[in-house]
């Protein structure tokens, strides 16, 4: 596990003040901030594990728990890619380049991905899910001779809601990586590609699967993961190597407001990501 | 920056204690003005103007046909609607009249002759007849919870109101629970904070004016009354005070406590 | 001869809905109605079968402008009913409390609703960017009448803290001393406000009718009293309000009671009725501030209103002071004790920020009511007000209909009414088997 | 020895001192309700509770953990001005802080707040206030009253968490034995009301030790509890206890050990300026865990009775070695429904 470093010069539960540098629209309802850290010192130190979080501040408005979706070999700015479903989120959309937001973290336990050097990587993800997804997927692209096989499953609601469809093209293309996409709905008939809920890709990558040498990574809204599990479990794929993220709802982001605890763990210290063995184990999880 | 919003603040049948508590923010007044247009409020100035509204406020319950027209009208003309106080978001006292006999009442009161002289329909919380945007609660409306309406309405977003019990609030304050060491029946444990548990912090009992809590455990609160000597008539009335229109007043009432108290008959339209 | 009529719908900066219907013959009026079209609400129904206790609050919801009266009225009333006799320190807070009531209304009236009218504005509110400093002492005057009804009652409007023989709980000494600080303030904000009402020239006119108001005879009394008529001098008990003196009607356009006294006399409620009555009674500086304006006494034009109403800002004010001081020296004691009730009668006259307020209830031996009945000033002056218009034609005869307008809802304002509270109830009487 | 005797009648003296360099929270009646504040004299404070053995209704963690609390300030637009360095300061007017008069089982609930707000990532706010305040315990010889189980939460001797114990050995003497720097500055810096200790009063204190352990008695057994509580996850016995409670929340704010809290921006009229505040959150209310898109991941009531205890019972001992009570007994006191905390963990135990 990469080592998460807090950058912050102010006291973990006050945020450092950052700036927006760039805002990317991906779809009608997301878009994609580019941030920086004001505090040099902090913004050089900050230093993130994939599928870690921070939490965003929109002052005046309030803080949100959201996934960093940029890959941390990037330095000098982090990524967040944000969907618009209330209060917080409706403001930061409304935000400009140039303009001050909060950064506390990066907090939790990210995906698993240095530890498992070598194996082959199945992703699935579903709507916002990909944003923390991305992140991983991102860095193990980058170190692609220390992984085996990357394979990837993406499903979305409707054509309009797929996220970063151009970077999603350059992965199809490419021939060390196995990328299926499908969409739940077409009703305007515009999609080419595969329409049905995400569990429909699994057939174009079962014959891939070694099960004893694959890792998978969830990430997704938590109906997905019943099915999902399903289907992992009929490639054979044991619990200990399959890890998803859990979203709760959080306050603090460092263990202290209890927002998000399930059972006895909390998803803000000891998530977001999981793996599906300390799931099974886990008093109110799925 | 923009134009400022429009704001409207207009009353229907109710005592105009939520108007009044809006000019009784003195200290905050000049900003406020500072901020958005008051284009409607006539309580307060003439020259009003009926909208177009980017927030219209309304207070008061809807007791006659004529106001269920004009409310529908303004509510053409708002892009926001926000009902405040008990009257508009419950009915207020005057919906205690909902749970008896209309007809006798009638007759009771103004005598055969005078029967038709006045329209009497049920009391309508101004739900029940248009779309309501926000509620911001109390008898009269807090006028802080107005104020940070106002302000979070223009950073961006809604205030999230309290929707835990006054004895959050109570306790919060270090009062003495009066519910549990007087045998004083309040309605705290029900009833949606926000207050800062005004009533029992004068030792008063909480009259349940904002309104039943998510999920209120009227069966359990009921329980404990009776255990401390309150009669069938006794809850009733401790129950519908300003509330007879919030839901789970409603569905309390007549789903499970006409059972014990028979003279309970809701008004049908 | 040309006919006109103004009809005045929403009277505005007066509460609640009504509409005045004036039709002109010439430069007479020959036909006035004031129409409160309010909903109306039941409030002596709700009230029966209440217990007596809780009744306090429920009735205080008739009006919010004058909530602390509806509410003082009927903890008296009720307290009379089941035989509770408050103590001495009880009616000094109540009082109080109730002062604080007259200077929030008073000031909120003067200040904010008539004043803009006479320096020509729609509103308070418009008047901001031209007299910054006068509209901020009115805010800060209004606050501080409403940090003492804070104080006592629990909340500027429908006060929480209540209950049959004392108050659910005191303030502290230093709430008083801090409270005493910002009445002398107040109080020099008062002498301010007289001198600048004093430049300001009231409307001539005079329709000389009988006045009520509450009298002691030793006090200028707000909480309790006899009433007493003016003109006659007649004194009438407050439970004998309703035997040969005064009578409500029903009328169709109005969903509020007409009333006369004396089989079908018109009378006047307001605070130049208790300048007229009781001004021998005013503190020695509220005196003063009548011996500002040249107003004889007594006084029959609906106008000075205001002018009264200032010098019971002095007066008020002046109590106030004094009854802080006292509870500062000698702090307030614990007074929750439990009351045996009887079944019973009571009925108390005060006197509301615009004028006398009936309460009379029938309580049972459960302390159930069984009977309600509540007057408000507004239902006592609708009357008053209507025959206002009928004597109003010479003032606008030659008025173009704007100023006219101006002028007939100034009148209407003058009475400060609260449409709403007169629109409690159409009932004139119920008992119920 | 460090220890020294204080007599009683001095403790006022000792009080008054101490508000000359401290900020002083000491127990006070506020309308009739015995609680934790600040007082500018010993003639404010309420022996009586300290030593006829009531728990103020609000635990200390009220200094640490106040029901609304500013955590930092900000301007709108520029972000943070105002950290919470800047804010505690504030808070206690640059003061250091006594709190005097604190029970062993509420040392010991201070000690599990500290724990809590110390590991992972240190809550500065919380830990500001905390690391500025001495406290002063007085001990109990014996079950204050019926509600109290603190022997059976093994709270009742905490070996850290105070500064300073004070023993009543006899009638007019305590005992004053401090536990750290802090107590040990206090015991120096007040030499006139601190005398050297005499072998009679060594002995005396030891009798009251052996007395106090004579006293106090356990009611259950806690080992095993945290698997237990986990095996009755579909138990019938939480059904139970919900079907009575109101969920009021009143249990949870009066504990010593809860600390849920949320948060929420308070903005200025002009809109230029804010603050973030803390306040009281508890696990008992309906949009606990409630997200966007109305996800709520504890929909029930049970779930929501039954979270209170896994947490304290299971999720806290597995991760500190601690149970999240220390046996005050106020949830039972001031519950309006009369849900009994024992009663729960009895049934739970199957010793009821
Ligand atoms: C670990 C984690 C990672 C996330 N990553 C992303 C991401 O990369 N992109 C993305 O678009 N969204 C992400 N979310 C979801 C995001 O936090 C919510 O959409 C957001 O909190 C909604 O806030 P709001 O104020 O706009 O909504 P409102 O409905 O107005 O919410 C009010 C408050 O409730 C809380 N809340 C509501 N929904 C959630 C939620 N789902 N999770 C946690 N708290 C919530 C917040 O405190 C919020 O301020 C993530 C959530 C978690 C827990
Ligand atoms: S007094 Fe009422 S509101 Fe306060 S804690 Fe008790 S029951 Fe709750
Ligand atoms: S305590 Fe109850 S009745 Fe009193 S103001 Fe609050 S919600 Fe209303
Ligand atoms: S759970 Fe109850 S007994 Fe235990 S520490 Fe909290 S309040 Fe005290």
């Amino acid at each position: 596990m990469r080592n998460a470093a807090i950058a912050h010069n102010v006291g973990v539960c006050t945020p450092n003040n950052a700036k927006i540098i760039k805002i990317t629209e991906l779809t009608h309802n997301t878009k994609l901030f580019e941030i920086q850290l004001e505090d040099e010192h902090s913004n050089n130190f900050f230093d993130y594990s994939p599928g870690q979080f921070v939490l965003i501040t929109v002052f005046g408005v309030g803080e949100i728990p959201i996934g960093l979706t940029s890959t941390p070999i990037k330095r000098g700015s982090f990524e967040l890619g944000i969907r618009k479903v209330g209060n917080v989120t409706n403001k930061i959309h409304q935000m400009n380049v140039g303009d001050i937001v909060g950064i506390r973290g990066p907090f939790g336990k990210g995906f698993p991905i240095e530890e498992n050097k070598h194996k082959d990587l199945l992703y699935v993800c579903g709507g916002t899910g990909y944003f923390p997804i991305r992140s991983t997927f991102l860095y193990a692209i980058a170190r692609r001779e220390d992984y085996g096989k990357i394979m990837f499953l993406y499903g979305d609601r409707c054509p309009t809601d797929v996220l970063f469809p151009d970077e999603n093209d350059d992965y199809k293309k490419r021939e060390d990586i196995l990328f299926h996409q499908s969409v739940d709905r077409d009703d305007d008939k515009c999609w080419e590609g595969n329409v049905g809920v995400v569990t429909t890709l699994f057939p174009n990558i079962a014959k891939e699967i070694d099960p004893v040498n694959t890792v998978v990574f969830v990430a997704g809204p938590a109906i997905m993961y019943r099915y999902v599990i399903i289907e992992l479990e009929k490639l054979g794929i044991k619990n200990e190597n399959i890890y998803l993220s859990l979203e709760r709802k959080m306050k603090c982001g460092i263990g202290k407001c209890c927002h998000c605890g399930i059972g006895d763990k909390f998803a803000c210290l000891d998530g977001p990501v999981f793996s599906l063995d300390q799931i099974r184990g886990l008093l109110e999880a799925l | 920056m923009a134009s400022k919003p429009q704001i409207g603040i207009v009353g229907f049948t109710g005592c105009a204690g939520c108007q009044l508590s809006i000019l009784d923010l003195e200290n905050e007044l000049l900003d406020l003005l500072g901020l958005v247009d008051i284009i409607d409020f006539r309580m307060a100035m003439s020259g009003n103007k009926k909208g177009p509204y980017d927030i219209l406020f309304v207070e008061g319950s809807i007791v006659n046909k004529h106001q269920e027209e004009e409310l529908k009208e303004l509510r053409e003309k708002a892009k926001v609607l926000v009902a405040i106080g008990s009257c508009a978001s419950f009915g207020g006292p005057q919906a205690i009249r909902n749970y008896r006999d209309n007809k006798k009442t009638k007759i009771a009161q103004y005598g055969k002759d005078n029967i038709d002289k006045v329209e009497v329909i049920k009391v309508k919380p101004i739900n029940k007849v248009v779309k309501v945007d926000h509620y911001l609660l109390e008898c009269p409306v807090n006028k802080y919870e107005f104020l940070d309406f106002v302000k979070y309405y223009l950073v961006g977003g809604t205030p999230t109101l309290p929707n835990y019990p006054v004895c959050q609030q109570c306790k919060a304050k270090g009062n003495r629970c009066i519910f549990l060491e007087d045998g004083i029946m309040c309605m705290g444990p029900v009833i949606q904070a926000g207050c800062d548990a005004l009533c029992p912090s004068y030792g008063m009992p909480c009259d349940g004016c904002r309104g039943s809590t998510l999920e209120a455990a009227y069966d359990q609160q009921v329980q404990l009354m009776i255990e401390k000597g309150a009669s069938v008539e006794d809850i009733t009335r401790y129950i519908l005070k300003y509330n007879g229109e919030d839901k789970q007043v409603h569905e309390f009432l007549m789903e499970k406590w006409k059972e014990q108290d028979k003279k309970l008959v809701y008004q049908e339209d | 001869m040309t006919s006109k009529s103004y009809h005045i719908k929403h009277i505005c900066r007066v509460e609640g809905h009504g509409n005045l219907l004036v039709e002109m013959e010439g430069n007479e009026v020959n036909h006035a109605e004031m129409q409160i079209i309010e909903g109306a609400r039941f409030f002596e129904g709700i009230a029966v079968g209440r217990k007596y206790d809780e009744a306090i609050n429920i009735m205080s919801r008739i009006c919010a402008i004058c909530s602390t009266s509806h509410q003082l009225s009927a903890v008296g009333a009720l307290e009379r009913s089941v035989g509770i006799e408050p103590s001495k320190q009880v009616n000094d807070f109540r009082v109080l409390l109730d002062h604080g009531e007259n200077l929030q209304s008073h000031i909120l009236h003067v200040g904010m609703l008539a004043l803009p009218d006479f320096l020509g504005f729609d509103g308070v509110i418009q008047m901001v960017p031209k007299y910054p400093n006068e509209v901020k002492m009115v805010l800060s005057m209004k606050r501080t009448a409403n940090d003492l009804q804070t104080l006592i009652g629990g909340r500027e409007i429908h006060p929480v803290n209540i209950k049959p023989g004392g108050f659910g709980a005191y303030p502290t000494t230093n709430q008083l001393k801090e409270m005493k600080e910002k009445l002398v303030v107040f109080k020099q904000n008062t002498q301010a406000f007289a001198d600048l009402l004093a430049t300001l020239k009231m409307p001539e006119f005079e329709n000389k009718t009988e006045q009520v108001a509450v009298y002691d005879g030793k006090s200028y009394p707000f909480t309790k009293g006899d009433h007493k008529c003016l003109l006659s001098g007649k004194i009438v008990k407050p439970e004998d309000y309703k035997k040969n003196f005064i009578k409500e009607e029903v009328r169709g356009y109005s969903s509020a009671k007409f009333s006369t006294i004396n089989d079908g006399e018109i009378y006047y409620v307001s605070p130049l009725a208790r300048v007229n009555i009781n001004y021998k009674f005013l503190t020695d500086d509220a005196k003063k501030v009548l011996a500002q304006f040249d107003m004889k006494l007594p006084n029959f034009n609906p106008f000075n209103n205001n002018v009264a109403r200032v010098i019971e800002l002095m007066h008020c004010v002046d109590e106030a002071i004094e009854i802080t001081d006292k509870y500062i020296e000698k702090p307030p004691k614990d007074d929750n004790k439990e009351f045996k009730i009887k079944a019973g009668t009571g009925s108390l006259a005060t006197e509301a920020p615009r004028g006398l307020l009936n309460h009379s209830y029938d309580v049972d031996k459960n302390g159930i009511i069984k009977r309600a009945d509540v007057i408000t000033p507004t239902a006592h002056n609708l009357n008053k007000i209507e025959d206002d218009a009928k004597k109003f034609g010479s003032l606008i005869a030659d008025k173009t209909d704007e100023e006219a307008e101006l002028l007939l809802n100034m009148l209407v304002r003058s009475y400060d009414p609260c449409i709403s509270c007169s629109a409690h109830a159409i009932r004139i009487d119920l008992r119920r088997k | 020895m460090l220890s020294k005797i204080i007599s009683r009648q001095d403790l006022p003296k000792l009080i008054d001192a101490l508000t000359n360099d401290f900020l002083v929270i000491a127990p006070t009646y506020d309308k009739k309700v015995p609680t934790f504040s600040e007082v500018e004299s010993s003639s404010e404070v309420e022996f009586d509770i300290l030593f006829n053995e009531k728990l103020p209704m609000l635990p200390p963690k009220k200094v640490f953990l106040p029901a609304k609390q500013t955590v930092f300030k900000y301007n709108l637009i520029k972000g943070v001005t105002d950290s919470c360095d800047e804010i505690s300061d504030a808070v206690t007017h640059n003061k250091n802080v006594v709190i005097f008069g604190v029970s062993p089982c509420d040392v010991s609930g201070v000690g599990v707040l500290e724990r809590i707000f110390r590991d992972n990532y240190s809550d500065d706010v919380f830990l500001r206030l905390h690391d500025k305040t001495t406290i002063i315990s007085v001990n109990c010889l014996d079950h204050c009253y019926e509600n109290c189980f603190c022997e059976t939460m093994s709270s009742n001797d905490p070996k850290s968490g105070y500064d300073v114990m004070l023993t009543e050995i006899s009638k007019s003497k305590l005992i004053a034995v401090p536990n750290s720097d802090k107590g040990k500055k206090i015991l120096r810096d007040y030499p006139e009301l601190f005398s050297q200790i005499s072998e009679k009063d060594s002995e005396a204190y030891i009798d009251a030790l052996n007395l106090k352990n004579k006293n106090f008695k356990t009611e259950f057994l806690v080992e095993g509890l945290a698997s237990h509580v986990e095996d009755s996850f579909e138990s019938e016995i939480w059904k139970e206890f919900t079907e009575k409670c109101l969920f009021c929340g009143s249990c949870t704010f009066v504990c010593p050990t809860c600390y849920c809290y949320t948060v929420k921006e308070i903005v200025s009229v002009d809109l230029k300026d804010g603050e973030r505040q803390r306040e009281w959150d508890s696990c008992y209310f309906p949009e606990f865990a409630l997200v966007a898109g109305d996800h709520n991941f504890r929909e029930t009531k049970e779930q929501r009775f039954r979270y209170r205890y896994l947490h304290k019972f299971v999720d806290l001992p597995r991760r500190y070695n601690f149970e999240g009570c220390v046996g005050c007994g106020r949830c039972v006191t001031y519950c309006p429904a009369n849900i009994d905390v024992r009663d729960v963990l009895k049934k739970i135990i199957g010793v009821m």
